[in-house]
């Protein structure tokens, strides 16, 4: 290969990746000129913008696999749903950029310029290398793209001992499974001697060393997805970060996780179905009864997350069971449908907390509703989307999982499934509870801060959760 | 022959109960802004009342010579209004058939009918519930009708519970009252469980095949041998335990004594003349299916049963209406005798006799009542015969025909179903004798009846009761029905005229041939001999219950505590009630106790504990987020550890 | 020659000693250095496969591995002085604010 | 006389490493990861990667444990660092042991690996996969650093500073 | 036009729904377009059933539009379409809900926007229920429907409503996730989710055997059959009386319609297979419905423990797999609805009033109380089904029809007869008569006109379908008559080979 000329296909890979780090770049370069709040966020959102863009001619193609590797391969591969993914990630990180802006601004004086926007355009940046690597060098960068800045981000609200403290503990346990992803990866590469995407899934062909190499990946990729017993910084890091950055964990960080657990976990004769359906299941109960006495919502709708891991783990087990396409298509609604609730419902918290004082704890958000009608109402859709209320993209999403399952034959599987889901019907009732039905707590004398910005952001995500549930064929059928 | 006006029969009382209970709102509105009741609404309410059910005593009249006016075998008037319910192999219509033995009852109805709404009228006088007791009478006849006249089962069972809940209505009439309450829903849950038993029998019925539930479709289905012997067998069992709750037999007569807290007449129509004979109706109409069933034996030994029963509690109550109430249990009793031993227009007979003679004894009890200012304890009565003297005169044509005193209605009626039990195939002397005592007790106690309301001296304070006659509207029907108790007689005299029995025949006389065989029985010289003997034993009684009772009420009371061990039982109706209550309701009312328990404790207490255990989970599995960054890095490391196992485990060839 | 597998031998155990180092130690420095044990133990690997492969890949991966090492210690020491600064105190039992 | 020295480096390198994970002062145990650092770029040596060896020594000793020294004086932790209960530490090894145990077992037991005849690769097919198959992950790099040089501004700026942006300013 | 029919019967609510949530109106408008397109959904309701063909078979006025597609899978439609297994209860669901909006401003003051919107979604949930022809849609109403009256209770109700409202959905919630893998299995082995399909269709011995019990559980929870039923009374008491109108008169025959529709239309051999059991259960909760009704000194728990019983008759009927008990079924599911929001809604006017539910609270209200009373008693008897009342019919039916599958049964069933009197009576004893002895009860405000608006129709809907109940006889009888011949087959075992079966 010719080091000075790539092909169309890399170019059309590389394109968002440029759209991103160059609007990160100029907005670097813009606030160290003159901070101009405005400008910077035009350019962010044009960045993002152009990203999204370049991304949809891939949605027409079959499979994108660019940056050829001589010994066969690729470093990137996408494929119509992992550019679905990608331009939801990049969403997801506009979503959070623009609803965290003015509490930032409260919170830190003002000093949100320079590196907010700049981290908030790299996250997506590794969302996408994470979503489509095909190599594990692309994978690892990839995944440290990604987290480096959400590290950051968790704790911009330097002022607030919750956030650094969330950043802290993201950061250390996030080094430990790097730890363990890359050594899980050398211990691959030893077994095989092929760093591609297609190591991994028959690293047990090659013995010991390739599948305790591959287990070692699993572990850390299992960690990056929040699955049981990885999970427990989840509740701390979403509860302790800027409630929007919180949404761009759950709803962008979950979403290239899991495609990328999809494609670098262990092939079916290493785990089978039943070991990723009972994988999901202690996921799901672990995840479901954590949240279940949380008495703080951002903490709940974390543990909760956890427990959506586990209903895609049995995704991953229909497709273990052998229905490659349906779980792809499957995991990329599901994905989406779960992100759209998470953004939307963090969102909201977000506009919740500026009034509540800070936090989510249930005692201040008693009677939401009444107070603030439009937050209410979009914590309501995204909790009953969260729950898989029929008329949200939850719903289908749930659906379409227990439909694999029984094409399957993890008949039982899915019935266990659904009784562990009933748990998470508890909590989520009960939030409605603390919103809709309980008379508002004591007002605490808070200047409300006017954010059109991020109310219309909001709308969004809720309004694409009901568009998406009631019809999912455009994603659904990627 | 299709009759089409049939329906104003039945409809016009629905009509009038329909106008009264509008009259009745009115009223109330009115009260309810403060304006006094209009006495002269009174005066249309009871003629409106009236009407709705001397109109159809007059098509009803119409209706019986039209019958007449047609060949015997073919008399038979219809009137169809269309499908009821009709659901798969069930159809049953709104429809009316009259033939001899219903227009019988119709005269019956209506007649008594007409009568006790005029002597309602006069009773009920100055009651704020005026129009509404007008309304619930009226309403009362028309199902009555439907009863009567319906010519299916199910239709007959719409007049049956319909009947029921007009006396439900009557009897707790003063609501106020909550024993009257109490009594009112006794009687509904008494008759509920003959329902039960009536719709139980039905379903064996269609079920086991008839096919139908049109009641001459039955009787045919049964003569033809359609349906399953066994099953016919039990169904009229069925239908029977129907009939003894509806007609106050044992085992559930125990509604009828209580229900005399509903006003007088009510008593008079419902509980004396018309609904309670609903089921001696019901065995006559479905005579054949009866005869065939082989169950007649059974309904002559209850019937004979609670005859000599009731008799003997009759004997010893106080309250003058407690005892025409176990007399009227007494009578009925008869009735099912008769039908038991095939006597089929003998039991309607005395039904017809009944009627008259126990409504007039009744109505004349209310009009005692009334003079006395609503005291019913014949112990605080006496001497009434010189004040009241038109309600003592009526009252003892009544009671002497009720006595079997020789020449009045009861007399003929009673001594027929004797001696055609005596002449008949089951136990025949054993009935016999059992009737016999009956009819014994029956004249001592209406003897004491007469004896301790109207002779001797008075036992209340003068001053404080002023007796005074009834008014007319209510000494009018007592004299028509005194005329009536006398003449009625005349409907079965033996050896000189049986038309009632004729007017039957075609009706009832299949199911009598199948019942006693074509030829009778008992001879001649011994239905004489036996008409000597009821009649001795009548004026006997009689005599001997007036001499017994008519002394000072000191002494009476002295001969009582002598007799004690006898006569508390008696009084307390053989502590029947209190049985009822232990081995019956206690029980039941444990197990509701229980299910209670069980429902909270048990399956819901299982609910809220899943709910705790889940919460009590959570608990735990929240307190594993300690926050302590290397606790969580060592659930990574024993995860990881854990997995890698398994994975080494189950990956290693 | 060196055996590959004794290489990959003393990576495990490198590796083994940084988990225990991870799960032993609390100030939140010494945890960073443990993960560079870790890390470092993957390069480890890495070359030796290569040689055993004979294939540039298995070098290349240590390269990056050194950046992201550098990387991660760069924002990892800027949170460090931020938790100091904020709490005076590097000692990961401290921080147990956020939990349940 | 290669496997020797592999051996005796490897050593080092353990007890270098040990002495980084039980050691209570921080300013030691740092000490001792710069010495594991060097015995382990002789292993790379030994491997027949001296630049890997060099990169080692240059980006790791020269520039990730200046700086870590930097922040623990800049901190001054100078003295004993709190350590887990022994409990926990035994746990801790356990968990590690059975990793190891795995790891080990299986690289010994891997004949493919053993068999797998390869040699050193040469440095100019390094640089050639650098700018070739390697240029993305290459380019990728930068944009690590880049994050990581936000990050440590972002978060390294004084608090206290005066902000020169308004609410008003936001759009 | 007959194709936008349906369409249009559950687009209105929705549309009133989403015009109610946004409109900047004040309560008083609100209340007026709330029933506004209350009474529009109820005019098209009664034009669905005066336009229905009581002789035809199959689905009438249906509506198909494709929805989506599964990867491998069926398409899945929004179809809609009605048949006499439905027809009555689109019918009286679209009636019940002005009901309850006219009578709402007696009960709930507070919220008022937030109310109709819930009221006229659950409208539209509860419509598409018993339209949709589609698993999907179906299940998708089916939990529409839920959420709504999960507000309804939880913010208007009353002290311990919290608790009630959580117990009601998660319970819902269990049959219905159970429920959601049958229709799952049902779908894939049928290789289709259309109704129309599967209820001439023959699946699978060993998975209508599994469908059927997932699917019954979720039925059968929400009926609810003993021992399932203990959210029933906390819910019904908890609830505000619209809610508990609506919960009793459409949400419960929810589950009786599903157990016809899925269980024996789609699922016959499954059906035949549990059946016995399943009729046995509902005998258990006619008995015991019974008593513990008999047994409550809250007069709304009364109710609702006779809803219990009243709904056990219904299971029976359902599986007594008769032609007629299944028509009896269907007709008792309407009566039910009626009679008992009768109740309900009587229950409420005395609360309104007295603010006391306690049966001991009250007595001596006949006089106090004349209006009330004599509706009250009308209702009651139209409860305990006396003859020439609306219950009767659907009683008598059920009891009739099943006699000739399960004599047994069905006279222990008719047991419950007797002991539905005894504790209707008893509350009508409690309430109604005796000495006023609460004082409160001496000056009760007289019924409200909107008071009788609600429930005169009712009332003469009791004694309609009492006297004549062939317009609804009539349009049930050829789908009861089909239900029944099509699971006639599983019935008896040597038939049973002979079966057709589609290879799927």
């Amino acid at each position: 290969m010719d080091p000075y000329s790539l092909s169309a296909a890399d170019w059309l890979l590389a394109a968002p990746l440029l759209w991103l780090a160059a609007a990160a770049l100029l907005v670097l370069v813009l606030d160290s000129v003159r901070p101009t709040p405005r400008l910077e966020a035009g350019v962010a959102l044009g960045g993002m913008l152009g990203a999204a863009l370049s991304m949809t001619p891939l949605l027409g193609r079959e499979e994108t696999a660019g940056f050829l590797v001589a010994g066969g391969g690729s470093m990137l591969r996408a494929t119509p749903a992992l550019a679905a993914l990608a331009i939801f990630c990049v969403g997801a990180a506009a979503f959070a950029g623009f609803t965290a802006l003015r509490g930032l601004c409260r919170h830190e004086g003002g000093r949100h310029g320079t590196a907010f926007w700049a981290l908030v355009l790299l996250c997506p940046m590794g969302m996408i290398l994470t979503l489509w690597a095909d190599h594990m060098a692309a994978l690892f960068l990839g995944i440290e793209i990604l987290s480096l800045p959400l590290y950051v981000l968790a704790a911009l609200r330097r002022a607030d001992a919750g956030s650094v403290e969330a950043g802290i503990k993201y950061f250390l346990l996030g080094a430990f499974a790097s730890g363990f992803l890359a050594f899980g990866m050398a211990l691959v590469y030893a077994g095989t001697g092929d760093l591609g995407s297609g190591a991994v899934a028959t690293a047990a062909e090659s013995g010991g060393i390739g599948l305790v190499g591959a287990g070692l990946m699993l572990i850390a990729l299992l960690f990056k997805v929040a699955a049981a017993p990885f999970h427990l910084w989840v509740a701390d890091v979403y509860q302790g970060s800027p409630t929007p950055v919180t949404a761009l964990m759950a709803a962008g960080t979950k979403a290239a996780a899991i495609a990328a657990l999809m494609r670098w976990g262990p092939g079916p004769e290493m785990v089978p179905a039943s070991g990723w359906a009972l994988l999901g299941s202690l996921t799901l109960l672990v995840g479901n009864f954590s949240a279940l006495n949380q008495g703080n919502l951002k903490r709940m709708l974390a543990l909760s997350g956890v427990a959506h891991v586990g209903i895609l783990f049995y995704a991953f087990a229909a497709r273990a069971a052998g229905a490659e396409a349906e779980a792809w298509s499957t995991v990329t609604y599901y994905l989406v449908a779960y992100g759209l609730a998470a953004l939307a419902a963090f969102g909201a918290l977000e506009l919740a907390e500026r009034r509540s004082g800070g936090t989510s704890d249930e005692e201040l958000l008693r009677g939401l509703a009444r107070r603030q009608p439009l937050v209410g109402g979009v914590l309501c859709v995204a909790l009953l989307s969260l729950a898989g209320v029929p008329f949200t993209a939850g719903f289908l999403a749930k659906y379409f999982v227990f439909v694999e399952m029984v094409r399957a034959g993890l008949t039982v599987w899915a019935l266990i499934g659904v009784l562990l889901t009933l748990v998470s019907f508890a909590y989520y009732l009960r939030a409605l509870v603390t919103l809709f039905m309980l008379e508002p707590a004591r007002e605490k004398p808070t200047a409300v801060l006017q954010d059109a910005l991020a109310a219309a952001a909001l709308l969004v995500p809720t309004a694409l959760s009901i568009v998406f549930g009631l019809w999912p064929e455009p994603l659904h059928a990627l | 022959m299709e009759a089409p006006w049939l329906w104003l029969i039945t409809l016009l009382p629905f009509l009038g109960a329909a106008v009264n209970g509008l009259l009745h709102a009115r009223v109330l509105l009115a009260r309810a802004a403060g304006v006094a009741d209009d006495p002269a609404g009174e005066r249309l309410v009871a003629w409106i009342g009236t009407l709705a059910v001397a109109v159809p005593f007059a098509l009803s009249v119409l209706a019986f010579v039209r019958l007449q006016g047609m060949e015997p075998d073919a008399r038979l008037l219809t009137a169809s209004l269309g499908d009821w319910i009709h659901s798969g192999t069930l159809r049953v219509g709104w429809a009316l058939a009259i033939d001899p033995l219903n227009s019988v009852l119709l005269l019956v109805v209506t007649g008594v009918g007409a009568l006790i709404h005029v002597y309602s009228a006069g009773y009920m006088h100055g009651d704020p519930g005026y129009r509404r007791y007008f309304a619930y009478l009226n309403l009362f006849v028309g199902m009555m009708l439907m009863l009567v006249a319906s010519d299916s089962l199910l239709g007959l069972f719409l007049g049956w519970e319909g009947v029921g809940l007009c006396s439900y209505l009557l009897i707790g009439f003063w609501y106020a009252d909550g024993e009257k309450s109490d009594a009112a829903r006794k009687a509904f849950l008494v008759n509920r469980i003959g329902d039960f038993g009536f719709l139980i029998g039905g379903f064996l019925l269609f079920w086991g095949d008839a096919g139908t539930l049109q009641l001459d479709g039955l009787n045919a289905a049964a003569s033809a041998g359609t349906i399953d012997p066994g099953t016919l067998r039990l169904a009229a069992l069925f239908l029977f335990l129907g009939c003894c709750g509806k007609s106050a037999q044992i085992p559930l007569y125990v509604w009828l004594p209580d229900a005399m807290a509903g006003p007088t007449p009510v008593s008079a129509l419902i509980h004396a003349a018309t609904m309670v004979t609903a089921g001696i109706y019901l065995v006559a109409r479905l005579g054949v299916l009866f005869a065939v069933s082989g169950i007649l034996p059974v309904i002559a030994i209850v019937g004979a049963l609670t005859a000599l029963f009731a008799a003997t509690i009759g004997l010893a109550q106080r309250d003058i209406k407690k005892v025409l109430a176990y007399s009227t249990v007494s009578q009925l009793g008869y009735m099912f005798l008769g039908l038991g031993v095939g006597a089929y227009s003998a039991a309607v007979f005395h039904l017809v006799t009944h009627a008259f003679f126990k409504a007039l004894l009744f109505l004349g009890a209310g009009s005692v009542i009334h003079a006395m200012h609503h005291r019913q304890d014949m112990l605080e009565m006496g001497g009434l015969r010189s004040r009241i003297p038109t309600t003592y005169r009526t009252m003892l044509v009544g009671a002497l025909a009720l006595a079997g005193v020789p020449l009045l209605s009861g007399f003929f009626s009673k001594d027929e179903i004797l001696f055609l039990a005596a002449s008949g195939d089951t136990a025949p002397w054993l009935l016999y004798l059992m009737g016999l005592g009956g009819a014994a007790l029956t004249a001592v106690y209406t003897g004491r009846l007469l004896a301790l309301t109207f002779f001797g001296k008075p036992r209340f304070d003068e001053a404080e009761v002023h007796v005074h006659e009834s008014p007319r509207s209510m000494t009018v029907p007592l004299q028509v029905l005194a005329v009536l108790s006398v003449a009625g007689g005349l409907l079965g005299i033996p050896f000189v005229m049986h038309p009632l029995a004729t007017w039957l025949e075609p009706v009832v006389g299949e199911a009598t041939a199948i019942a006693r065989g074509a030829e009778h029985h008992g001879s001649h010289a011994l239905e004489i001999a036996l008409l000597i003997v009821g009649g001795a034993v009548g004026i006997g009684g009689l005599v001997f219950g007036l001499r017994r009772w008519q002394g000072d009420p000191a002494a009476e009371k002295a001969r009582m505590d002598r007799l004690e061990g006898i006569w508390r039982p008696l009084a307390n109706a053989w502590f029947v009630d209190q049985a009822y209550e232990r081995v019956l309701l206690a029980p039941l009312r444990g197990l509701r106790a229980l299910c209670a328990g069980f429902d909270v404790f048990v399956i819901d207490g299982a609910v809220n504990a899943a709910a705790g255990a889940g919460r009590a989970i959570g608990e735990r599995v929240r307190k594993v987020q300690s926050g302590a960054t290397s606790e969580y890095a060592l659930w990574f490391g024993l995860g990881a550890a854990l997995l890698l196992l398994i994975f080494w485990i189950g990956g290693t060839p | 020659m060196i055996p590959t597998s004794h290489a990959l031998v003393l990576a495990a155990l490198l590796f083994a000693l940084g988990v225990i180092g991870f799960l032993r130690q609390r100030n939140v420095i010494m945890l960073l250095m443990c993960v560079e044990l870790m890390l470092n133990s993957a390069n480890l690997v890495f070359l030796a496969a290569a040689r055993a492969h004979g294939k540039v890949d298995g070098v290349m991966m240590p390269l990056f591995l050194v950046v992201v090492a550098a990387a991660e210690a760069a924002v990892g020491l800027a949170l460090v002085i931020t938790l100091f600064r904020k709490r005076g105190s590097l000692d990961i039992e401290d921080f147990k604010g956020l939990r349940g | 006389m290669t496997l020797a020295l592999f051996y005796l480096f490897g050593a080092g390198v353990l007890a270098a490493a040990a002495n980084v994970v039980f050691r209570r002062d921080a300013v030691h145990a740092a000490i001792w990861l710069v010495v594991c650092f060097f015995f382990l770029s002789g292993e790379y040596l030994l491997l027949g990667f001296p630049f890997l060896a060099a990169i080692q020594v240059l980006v790791y000793v020269g520039a990730i444990m200046v700086l870590i020294l930097f922040v623990i004086m800049l901190l001054d932790l100078h003295g004993l660092q709190p350590l887990q209960g022994r409990a926990r530490g035994a746990a801790g090894a356990g968990m590690a042991a059975v990793i190891f145990a795995l790891a080990a077992t299986a690289a010994l037991a891997a004949p493919a690996v053993e068999q797998a005849q390869g040699g050193p690769v040469p440095l100019t097919a390094l640089v050639d996969a650098l700018f070739t198959d390697y240029l993305l992950p290459f380019e990728l790099t930068s944009v690590v650093l880049l994050a990581a040089i936000i990050g440590a501004l972002t978060l390294g700026r004084s608090p206290a500073a005066p902000s020169p942006v308004q609410e008003r300013d936001l759009p | 036009m007959n194709a936008a029919l349906l369409p249009l019967l559950v687009g209105l609510p929705f549309l009133g729904a989403l015009l109610v949530l946004f409109a900047p109106l004040g309560d008083r408008s609100l209340r007026r377009l709330a029933m506004l397109f209350a009474l529009a959904t109820a005019v098209v309701g009664g034009f669905v059933f005066c336009c229905f063909e009581g002789n035809a078979s199959g689905f009438q006025f249906g509506f198909a539009a494709d929805w989506f597609t599964l990867p491998g899978g069926g398409t899945t439609r929004l179809a809609l379409g009605v048949d006499g297994l439905s027809v009555l209860m689109v019918t009286l669901s679209a009636l019940l809900v002005p009901i309850v909006l006219v009578t709402a401003p007696g009960h709930v003051h507070k919220r008022i926007r937030e109310f109709l919107f819930w009221v006229l979604l659950m409208e539209a949930g509860m419509l598409g229920v018993f339209l949709a022809l589609d698993l999907v849609l179906f299940y998708v109403f089916w939990e529409l429907s839920l959420i709504p009256l999960y507000f309804l209770v939880g913010i208007w109700g009353g002290e311990n409503r919290i608790y009630a409202t959580i117990k009601f959905v998660l319970y819902t919630l269990v049959g219905s996730l159970v429920m959601l893998v049958g229709l799952i299995r049902v779908a894939l082995a049928a290789g289709t989710t259309s109704i129309d399909e599967l209820v001439v269709g023959n699946l699978p011995e060993p998975v209508q055997h599994f469908a059927f019990a997932c699917f019954a559980l979720g039925f059968l929870i929400k009926v609810p059959v003993v021992p399932f039923h203990t959210w029933l009374p906390d819910a019904h008491v908890q609830a505000p009386t619209g809610g508990s109108v609506i919960l009793a008169g459409v949400m419960l025959k929810m589950g009786t319609y599903g157990l016809m529709r899925f269980g024996l239309q789609v699922l016959p051999a499954g059906a035949a297979a549990w059946g016995p059991w399943l009729a046995a259960i509902g005998v258990i909760g006619v008995i015991y419905g019974s008593l513990l009704a008999w047994a409550q000194r809250d007069i709304k728990k009364l109710v609702a423990y006779s809803s219990v019983a009243h709904l056990g008759f219904v299971v029976l009927g359902v599986f007594a797999f008769t032609e007629i008990s299944l028509q009896g079924a269907v007709l008792q599911g309407v009566n039910h609805g009626i009679s008992t929001g009768a109740l309900f809604l009587l229950v409420g006017v005395l609360y309104d009033r007295m603010h006391t539910r306690r049966l001991t609270d009250f007595g001596g209200l006949a006089r106090t109380f004349p209006a009330f009373a004599v509706l009250l008693i009308v209702s009651t008897l139209a409860s305990i089904g006396l003859p020439g009342t609306n219950g009767f019919v659907g009683e008598f039916l059920i009891l009739f029809g099943s006699f000739a599958e399960r004599p047994w049964m069905t006279a222990i069933a008719a047991v419950g007869v007797v002991l539905g009197a005894v504790y209707m009576l008893g509350m009508c004893r409690e309430v109604l008569f005796g000495r006023v002895t609460n004082p409160a009860c001496e000056k009760l405000e007289p019924l409200k006109p909107r008071e009788w608006a609600a429930l005169l129709p009712l009332v003469a809907l009791m004694l309609w379908i009492g006297l004549w109940p062939a317009p609804l006889l009539d349009r049930t009888r050829v789908v009861c008559a089909e239900m029944a011949a099509r699971i006639e087959p599983w019935l008896d075992g040597e038939e049973q080979a002979a079966l057709p079966r589609e290879p799927r």
